[in-house]
């Protein structure tokens, strides 16, 4: 294990991912210069203009030539620079790289990644701020990754890009600074596959993305009053780890939900109601979601902040639902 | 009707065999459309389909100059362009039913159809849709130091969508073995294209690209087979991508069952008299092709079809077990909260 | 009381908000033939090209122009002729029009209401079947209608018509032929209402657009077997009737949500978990939702069978909610 | 650096009051910029920023010519438009801060600065966005039968998305009253533009959608004032869209914080050479402006900007209430299932 940011564990996937299959190659705005947050420093000299491509601002076309370049033998990395931006790209994304291969009857695949990096980031405003995981699992064919350590950004990365259909792959742009232990040689973390990142009983709390470190640390502040709550970072979206988390509420009895999108249509919502439906006679409590109001994101601090989910609200969410649990 | 048709006589040193397997093209490709607008109406032709009856010389002519490994993107109106490529008709004609044994597999349908097997990457339910992908497919090309060549049609409504823009700027900028074919049969839908394009159209918009640009008479085959075949040699010696605009006319509706009330039949007359197949038939007889050749193209084509016809509709359904396979390999697809 | 086609009470809809409002017009390709489905006939006639006007195959520039004529004192109707192809706008439409009032502090409002006729038709396969509004409910500042009968598709047309935020208005294709009884004179059906369909005491089963027809079916059956069903068809999705599906969840204690969309991630959970959340103490039964599996939709017809929720499945479900409620 | 100066003489009948007022505002624009610049360091100014220092000539010498009514869109870097176009500097600060009294009272921020009282429709985040919605707000005073005019500007890379295209045809389609003005600073935010942009560029790009187009030094804003004029005057008399390509240069990075490390400094020197206001300063010399007047120009425009700047410092935040408000009237925002 070394210590390493979460900005350089991808870099390091793709430079691995790379160097082993030649098929691999990068596209998007400004690689050349290490792209805009620094993620493809240095990849250019590396392995040459061709293979870390900088592409016009051309968001439709940088996906769509990605579908043509998956079908033909390449395995394209996408780089939409701000999740936001892939709105311009939707199309080739919804109705041709995830459809392709059914539609064709099977005929290819088409190995993609496309890297979106998403979520909130101080004052960055309404559109470039947004989380939006949620639409991405509603589409069949799309395979939905958001990373939060340094370790999984590597494991899971590398993983996405050895997937043979398209991955959307969720960065969350707060995260880039994050530090954390990486294990030093071949590592991949297995696509599907939540991790429980903190055993407990009271509560079973699923997460993913920066959301998982505010978690955290609300299970920290609850020990103090001697709740431990179970803290499980999805990590996969699409397909999510349904065995941990029903495993984990036969325990707890308790769910709690908290992400950082937009709580209506959510993905919470998807976890919330499968749960509901499947561990209805097992809840002490009635399952529960933390997301952001229905709001677009504003730039003051002070309105930019009625769109988080703080860490207080996590807390009071846990004791409500120890709260209700004596009521039920 | 842009142009004259070129000049052909029995003594010019014009390929006499090389047209004379277009023309069988051209009669297969109008005998199985003819006889899938024949089964919608029957009943087994499953989901619109929009005829290029009228537009042969394009397909025909610009596919007889592709390799079969050259690959080569279509749109919803691709049954021809798939024909022309090599694709198997009866595996077409049973996708197009929603047979077992499709293209697809009966996933698809008209608007799907692909053939990889013969560099069919696929016709295409959104308009300019394959205009990126076709770069894309001309990038791996490129990077994988491949010789072989992408070909794209796409019809006069698409130049004015963003991602002919966005595919053509991309195919100049790296310089990609691309070869744009803008099919226009005067109609996008039930309008007619000119009035809702500004400027000179396809040709001028690519210019002004840097991709060299020729607009050729698409109903004289002569004249398309020579164009795509420079183009496509120009493409072979890494000179990048370039454009052709052909300019045909459709002859049917915009689907099937559209009965274009809203177009002048006195147009229509006038394209009539310029159709593809009997001007292709004349040169070839000018050219000296005997006459029971030129009608045999015909009776073949359409007994090859019927036959077609009659083993499709003989063929049963796919699984069913198909609806969920080839969607991803992670997660199950049945994932359904309850059922 | 007049009889009326779903397609033709929408037309309807339009001609009389047209004639009450001159700042309204419809902008869309092929509108002066009386669009793709007819659902313009007769239009550019009556109010001129200008009012009601073709367009280039631009949807991007469809959707765009309408936010900029929608801040400068017009109120569009744009026709996206199938909403799988406004996955070719979803820029203009989430990033601009849902966003532009709440990003510039309220200044101006963009009147506009997108239609998208969606949902699955036979053998239209996978770009041309698609039920997306989940996406939209997603989307802060959309509002989200999808009527169900002739006379919804004329109350809840003209009513988004006169609405001063951006809607997003899905009818569903397969039931432009629908005929119905249509009130004579002026008739608004307000949006954000749901409506009791029919009344009954066994289970909530919420559902709307299309499916709406196929849970009344259902109902038919299942009275035969003495079993009376609550179908409401919430016709607004964003702000959807809580307090009316609350109601009836209060009084049945068992809740069923069916919709033609792919069921993970659809709007259904969003319904079911907030059930789930809101009474779980009231429920008989676990909450249930009906959708699609995860896979695009097949040309085929017995594989696109496999996308549909069928009568039987629904009788399944209201049979499953009785069953497990004696187990609970 | 394109084409030369316009010759002026103290005979020529050169307008000195409405250049030097150019003068005035340019500094104003080059003041507010620098103070921005350092808000970011200090913390005040909260997200990112795109200043348009060395791009002044454009904002004033388009605005110019726009009665306050006409409508302006702009792009994220688009402090210098909205200032030429008659917007409050202290609303605009204030929004940089995220402050009440912002110019969306800071909800928007740089990015997404609007005035619609003085016809100022907003930057936008999104390249390119802009110009379909310009198109747009045109064809609503075409329907409304008004005489304004809309102006579009954005950057030289914003020209390879689809949305240029489609909005450009849209607007030559309908014949609308909007001047559509390619902003050319020779990057894309670290991306020397030209080597990914095909063919000649802009101009050339309009032209084969049947716009009239001009290409332009874009920092003589002696040039610009007049092309702009001649647009504006074409499109009042009803002769539809047109676009002008001004190339002028970006002298800062990107962003505020992006040092350019990966441009050639003799490049930013040529170009510091050129500076716009330095050059209408020496025009204003020649047509026999007093040396007094020009240094006042600069004195009190930063005397302007610091007081703008003290006073927005010292201004509260924005009531949070608002965060909740303008989202949509139907529904409830806070709508949060729990909490
Ligand atoms: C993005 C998109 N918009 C609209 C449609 C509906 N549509 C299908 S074909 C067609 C006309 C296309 O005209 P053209 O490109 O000239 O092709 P043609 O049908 O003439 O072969 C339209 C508008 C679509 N399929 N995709
Ligand atoms: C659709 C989209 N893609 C990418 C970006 C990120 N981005 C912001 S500014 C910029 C460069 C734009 O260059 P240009 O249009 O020339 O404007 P300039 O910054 O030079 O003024 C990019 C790529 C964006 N905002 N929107
Ligand atoms: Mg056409
Ligand atoms: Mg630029």
């Amino acid at each position: 294990m070394s210590d390493m940011t979460y900005l350089e564990a991808g870099r390091r996937a793709v430079i691995e991912e790379m160097r082993r299959d030649e098929r691999v190659w990068a596209l998007g705005e400004d690689l050349g210069r290490g792209g805009v947050f620094g993620q493809y420093k240095g990849l250019a000299e590396m392995f040459g203009a061709q293979r870390v491509t900088d592409t016009p601002i051309s968001e439709a076309c940088i996906m769509g030539a990605a579908v043509g370049a998956a079908m033909t033998g390449t395995r394209p990395i996408v780089e939409m620079r701000f999740s936001d931006f892939a709105l311009c790209a939707i199309d080739e994304l919804v109705n041709q790289a995830a459809k392709a291969r059914y539609m064709f009857g099977g005929q290819m695949r088409v190995p993609m990644v496309v890297r979106e990096p998403m979520g909130m980031w101080r004052s960055s405003a309404a559109q470039h701020s947004q989380s939006l995981e949620a639409w991405y699992t509603h589409i069949p064919g799309l395979v939905v990754v958001a990373p939060a350590t340094p370790e999984d950004n590597l494991g899971l990365l590398k993983s996405a890009i050895r997937n043979d259909d398209p991955v959307v792959y969720l960065e969350h742009k707060d995260l880039w600074g994050l530090t954390g232990p990486v294990p030093e040689g071949e590592h991949l973390t297995p696509l599907g596959e939540a991790q429980i990142v903190r055993e407990g009983d009271a509560v079973t709390v699923v997460t993913w993305s920066a959301m998982r470190h505010r978690c955290m640390k609300a299970a920290e502040a609850l020990e103090a009053e001697g709740v431990a709550i179970e803290v499980i970072d999805l990590r996969t979206l699409w397909p999510w780890d349904r065995d941990t988390v029903f495993a984990s509420v036969e325990k707890t009895g308790r769910l709690l939900v908290v992400h950082e999108a937009v709580a209506v249509s959510g993905f919470g919502a998807e976890i919330a109601a499968s749960v509901a439906e499947g561990l209805h006679h097992r809840l002490k409590a009635p399952v529960r979601r933390l997301g952001a109001p229905r709001i677009p994101i504003a730039y003051a601090p002070p309105l930019e902040d009625k769109a988080r989910v703080t860490q207080d609200a996590i807390i009071d969410a846990v004791r409500g639902l120890l709260a209700s649990a004596q009521a039920a | 009707m842009t142009g004259d048709p070129s000049p052909v006589t029995k003594e010019s040193n014009f390929d006499r065999e090389r047209f004379t397997a277009m023309l069988d093209t051209m009669w297969r490709i109008r005998a199985f459309e003819e006889l899938a607008v024949r089964s919608l109406a029957e009943g087994l032709v499953l989901g619109a389909i929009h005829p290029s009856i009228g537009q042969e010389a394009v397909a025909a002519g610009i596919c007889c100059n592709m390799a079969r490994d050259d690959l080569l993107l279509s749109t919803h109106r691709g049954h021809g362009h798939t024909l022309a490529k090599g694709a198997d008709p009866l595996a077409m004609m049973r996708e197009l039913f929603g047979r077992a044994g499709g293209t697809c597999g009966g996933k698809g349908g008209s608007m799907h159809i692909a053939d990889f097997d013969v560099g069919m990457l696929g016709a295409n339910g959104v308009v300019a849709a394959n205009i990126p992908i076709a770069a894309g497919a001309a990038h791996a090309l490129k990077l994988r130091g491949e010789k072989r060549v992408v070909v794209c049609i796409f019809g006069d409504g698409a130049i004015n969508r963003g991602p002919f823009l966005e595919g053509l700027n991309w195919a100049k900028v790296f310089n990609l073995p691309v070869l744009f074919v803008c099919e226009d049969n005067n109609f996008s839908a039930t309008t007619h294209t000119f009035a809702m394009t500004a400027g000179p159209g396809a040709a001028a918009r690519a210019e002004s690209l840097g991709l060299p640009a020729q607009t050729i008479d698409g109903n004289d085959i002569v004249a398309v087979d020579s164009a795509a075949r420079a183009a496509i040699a120009a493409l072979h010696a890494g000179e990048g991508p370039r454009l052709l605009h052909c300019k045909t006319y459709r002859m049917t509706g915009h689907t099937a069952v559209d009965p274009a009330a809203y177009r002048d039949p006195a147009e229509l007359e006038r394209w009539r008299g310029a159709d593809p197949i009997d001007r292709l038939s004349e040169v070839l007889r000018v050219a000296g092709v005997a006459e029971p050749r030129i009608a045999e193209a015909k009776a073949k084509a359409y007994s090859e079809m019927e036959e077609i016809y009659a083993a499709a509709r003989d063929t049963g359904w796919p699984d069913v077990a198909a609806a969920f396979q080839d969607v991803q390999d992670l997660g199950d697809p049945r994932e359904r909260p309850f059922s």
